[in-house]
């Protein structure tokens, strides 16, 4: 996601491993790191989830907040999904407001949950045209050793499985109204070679990563391609074929 | 506006296209002076202006790379662009969609030819239809050749989609807004590679296939229009005497 | 408007034509480059104008918002007039807010419509004390060759002259209310030399501009001196009557 | 406050001055410890200090200019200068004076003495009637001269306009809120030349030549209180020492 | 507060002073400058004090605007404390938004007024739950020669006690609702030797500094240790007594 | 919440502390990958990470300091830290924080040691109960050595106050939100030195006294957890050979 600056001899190194179908850290191009995920870490939060992929960790916290609706949908709820790179996360990472990186780590986080329908944002109205609920999820990256959409994608689902209804008079429901799973699986290209969870010795040479973010059914409700190289339509077909298989992997960490 | 309860009715979108069918499109480079490169397009009512300065010298300086030239891209809507007026000004929307810009259009461009320069893309809506970001693109790319950057090959761009079922090329804002899924794509024509991906809405594997494939043949057609577009300019130009 | 850096070469040809009565592009004194004015540019404006002063292009698009009142105008609409100097229009402009110069362009415009009392902002109410008709005018510079001021001006009153009345219930004139044609007219000087409608490399040398707004009647409205130079109180006189005599030219381009 | 309903009376204005009359004004130089040249200046209610700092080194670097110094200028109005509290910070309003106010002084330094440097100048609004743009590029111009700085002549400001018809010098508020037309003039008062000029409101080409005349008539005695004003400071000095 | 680099031969100077328990300007160790106030200098705010402290200039103006109450206090005033390190004050001020030092410079003055309980905001409702009066006290930094602390909090305080009640209708108190006097007393330690009211060559090389503030009957409302440098207890013990004693003086200024 | 009749019964605090008890403290060293330092403190429910980056090169580059390591802090809330969800980016009272506890830090560092470099030390609140200045230093201290940047001694920290009347160690947020007084205190608790200290209430001389002889108290046990730590850091890295 944030390139950084590789010495010639590493990079030489990983591209000469994908080419044998290895990786640096050891795994299969199939395989992701160590998988962690600890839901309720944060109090004050209805939500929230501590997700590691190797190195990697994220906090997730997802609050519920009374706001005005949009006037076109002036009954239903809103999902507002934002994502802060800390610096205390990276070398790289600079305090100040969103950059460009963090944008789309929030977007691409927020389509998936969107398009899939897992919200029920219908339900979450209080007084139509008045106060609806607002879904904040807050993607709080602490340390970043590559592949931030994949642990931040599983976080905020995984944050947001795990929500406990506000103990307020006005809440109706039973529970929060959320019926499904989609997973982002990010599959980076380097030297040919498709490889998921890329670690950030990978992000720093790959040519261009694609996520597919998928449902229980294996059907795709958001993409993104990222990264300056290029995909044949070959490898976007193969990498569908990769995320959804291993999204059905980390789905069980949702619980 | 209401939903209208049919999108496609047989076999015939709302604006009377079939459905692998492109909008009108009208491609013109070199329509801007002080721009080193220019381009402007309309693809259905999308009124869309690409300006391209460089290479030129980076500043701030330390963000300049030894090696090679820094592809810089923003895209922008004019406040009267759209329906209800946008404020002036980068939102994350817009933020997202500069950042894959210039990473569908950076595949292209020989960078490693002009080390520590900038090369800046400028892409300016100034009337919005659906698919702004990848005919946004499409003018972007002429901009750049008509800018005399060297390049690999060109950048065509457009979205497909899924609307009452059926894979459709070119969405209007009608098909995108009441549609099921979108999907910008853009693609070296020459080289057939894909330099830009998203989706949001809903595919099965199947639906994906057919509608990457869908938009390879967008893409063809852009880029015909591209390079008869960047003919005219040339022979404008011979003309001239430039 | 921007002050660019000239070779000297260029700078002391244009100043010794100015001594001799002429200008670098073949020009009379008084004379401005060709005007084209395409109205209805944009459809999702209520008006709009494209405007081309020589090579320089300024696209001004108004539209009409419900906005709350002033509070001590609680009947009256409310005039904006916002500037963007676009990066794609000049290698000088930078993305980011507005500048001291897009800034002053607005606030110059602004004045030569508000000033005139051109739109009958008293007309344009709601509902008294809560919602009024705000009139955005937005200019937006694409290409700049010289003399922004000018050429802003006139889209930006060629716009409200072309004004659709919004298609909603609580629209009650039978047209936009505008009744004055207010022309800007910007008169540079150089090496003691009056000219009109300085082009970018005439922007570049001269001494100082000053722009006259005048309406029908040859009464002015509103008027800016610009750069770092000076003008003799004759000189201004001799500018006012340059600017009455243009703006009757440049008025007949509104239509 | 409602609208009076006639602003001049006997050719009496409301505060009693004749229309070619200015309101009382205060100079004094040199009020500010840490600023290499300062000024404060009163005009009727007006209550405003202006400070230069310079010829200094220029931050940002890449703003230096080889062959002169810049000058820079930057008017603020404190928060409780106004009926209603201003937001701290720039506006579009005074973002504008602040560039105007910098091209009215700038035509009197010689920035080319100092190449590379940067010279500010702070125009600190602290009580606001009208006119406060001209009277602090008077205050301004002491506070240069205060700093040492070479300069060709002062700087003179003061606003007219029509008032119920008639032409004045140097409105009140009420007189710019009620009145027809505003115009603010700099003037370098020995070489008679105009270094800023803003107008908005009504004047036909007879009046505007009225009100240019009356403005140089209020910048002379301007002119002659800055000049005291110098001389004072400069007696203090000597005395001082310095 | 700012600190500015000084020449090491008056650093060295100021230090060795500091160990005969002399000081710069002559002063002994607990002996203010010059101080004088004066009270409505600034007819549009309700009060306003200038206060100079030898060479130091502070102009504080206090504002009384209708805003919405807090939703937790529905029925009582706001105080918001404002300061601005104006560039025209020192020559390391930066025009922008406020810097830790203004923001600290504000807060600690807030802290004083808001902890002595000087201002009864309770009695500063107007609807409750819909309107109070905010308390706006803007501290306008003229001229900075150190110690802008005590300045400031002496200029709030003596502000607030000039205020003249908003000649409006729903204004019932006979008078501002203003009962204590706050008084903040900055000590600096330089060579371990205490001192109060530091002038800027002081500030510039001592190693830190504490405010107290304390009230009528001595006792302390607000304190803040400034600068990288540390304290005894035994030293904060004295400054306590330093800071009790000089507040009487300083409090006959407020009138 | 409704304030509690009272905050001290027979005693005993609301959570069943006496009053000169710290709440359960958990401190671990090196808990981040990336930082150069880290360290993650329980205090209660506060939840906290500090990290340390450096000594690094300083961007921008005129900041930096030819005889002297620079060193910057960031405190920082998480939007779901706090019941009401805050607002991501720096308010007035995150950058006091941070101002306040850089000057806290700052004495036991060998900044010298590294002249022109940056040492950058980030607190995030993850979880806040009150004390989460005092808390994030104390946890910033031990990032800062396990950095293994040179340091003349640690720094402890934590807030007494006045509750009900009695002076207590380790406010709560209902105690901080319902009692008189809030004193946050940092100490080297090998030199004991004061390095932070802030009050807002009401203390008498004499509490006052007793108050910082309690903070003293606090910090030394604070002290004792941040060395066993450290301990447990250090083995740990020397099974790992590191």
């Amino acid at each position: 996601m944030m390139y950084e600056i590789v010495s010639t001899v590493k990079r030489d190194y990983i591209i000469d491993l994908a080419r044998q179908g290895k990786r640096v850290d050891g795994r299969a191009l199939d395989q992701y790191r160590e998988i962690s995920v600890e839901k309720n870490f944060v109090e004050p939060a209805q939500g929230s989830a501590l997700v590691k992929l190797g190195n990697t960790q994220v906090l997730v916290g997802v609050k519920l907040e009374r706001v005005e609706p949009f006037p076109d949908e002036p009954s239903s709820g809103v999902l507002i999904v934002n994502a802060e790179l800390l610096p205390l996360a990276s070398p790289t990472f600079e305090p100040g407001p969103p950059d460009e990186n963090a944008i789309e780590l929030a977007r691409v986080v927020d389509r998936g949950i969107r398009e899939s329908k897992a919200i029920d944002l219908e339900k979450l109205g209080i007084k139509p045209g008045e106060e609806v609920w607002a879904v904040f999820v807050d993607i709080h990256v602490l340390d970043h050793d590559g592949n931030l959409i994949d642990a931040s994608a599983l976080g905020a689902i995984a944050a947001l499985w795990s929500m406990k209804p506000p103990d307020v008079e006005d809440w109706k429901l039973p529970e929060f109204p959320i019926s499904k799973k989609p997973v982002a699986v990010t599959i980076a290209k380097i030297n040919e070679r498709l490889m998921v969870d890329p670690c950030l010795d990978e992000e720093n040479v790959m040519e261009a990563r694609v996520t597919i973010t998928t449902t229980e059914d294996g059907s795709i409700c958001a993409m993104q391609k990222g990264g300056v190289g290029c995909f044949t339509p070959e490898e976007l077909e193969a990498a569908y074929e990769l995320a959804r298989a291993k999204a059905e992997e980390l789905r069980k960490f949702i619980g | 506006m209401e939903k209208p309860e049919r999108l496609i009715v047989d076999g015939k979108r709302l604006d009377g296209r079939a459905p692998d069918e492109l909008r009108p499109l009208r491609i013109k480079a070199g329509v801007l002076k002080r721009a080193d490169g220019s381009a402007y397009v309309e693809l259905g009512r999308n009124k869309i202006l690409a300006a391209v300065y460089g290479p030129r010298e980076m500043h701030p300086r330390h963000l300049q790379q030894p090696d090679t030239a820094v592809l810089r891209c923003r895209y922008n809507m004019a406040p009267f662009s759209v329906e209800e007026r946008k404020r002036p000004g980068p939102d994350r929307r817009s933020v997202e969609i500069s950042k894959v810009a210039r990473e569908a259009l950076e595949p292209v461009v020989f960078l490693e030819l002009y080390p520590r320069a900038a090369i800046d893309v400028f892409i300016e809506v100034l009337q919005a239809d659906a698919g702004t970001r990848t005919t946004g693109i499409t003018a972007a790319a002429v901009a750049l050749a008509d800018a005399g950057i060297p390049m690999r090959d060109l950048v065509a761009a457009v979205a497909v989609g899924k609307v009452d079922g059926t894979i459709v090329l070119d969405l209007t804002s009608e098909e995108d807004q009441w549609g099921t899924t979108d999907m910008p794509v853009a693609i070296m024509p020459r080289k057939k590679l894909i330099t830009l991906l998203q989706m949001d809405g809903h595919f099965t594997g199947e639906e994906f296939r057919q509608a990457l494939s869908l938009a390879f043949k967008g893409c063809e057609q852009i880029y015909e229009a591209q390079k008869q577009a960047l003919r005219e300019r040339y022979s404008v130009k011979r003309e001239e005497g430039e």
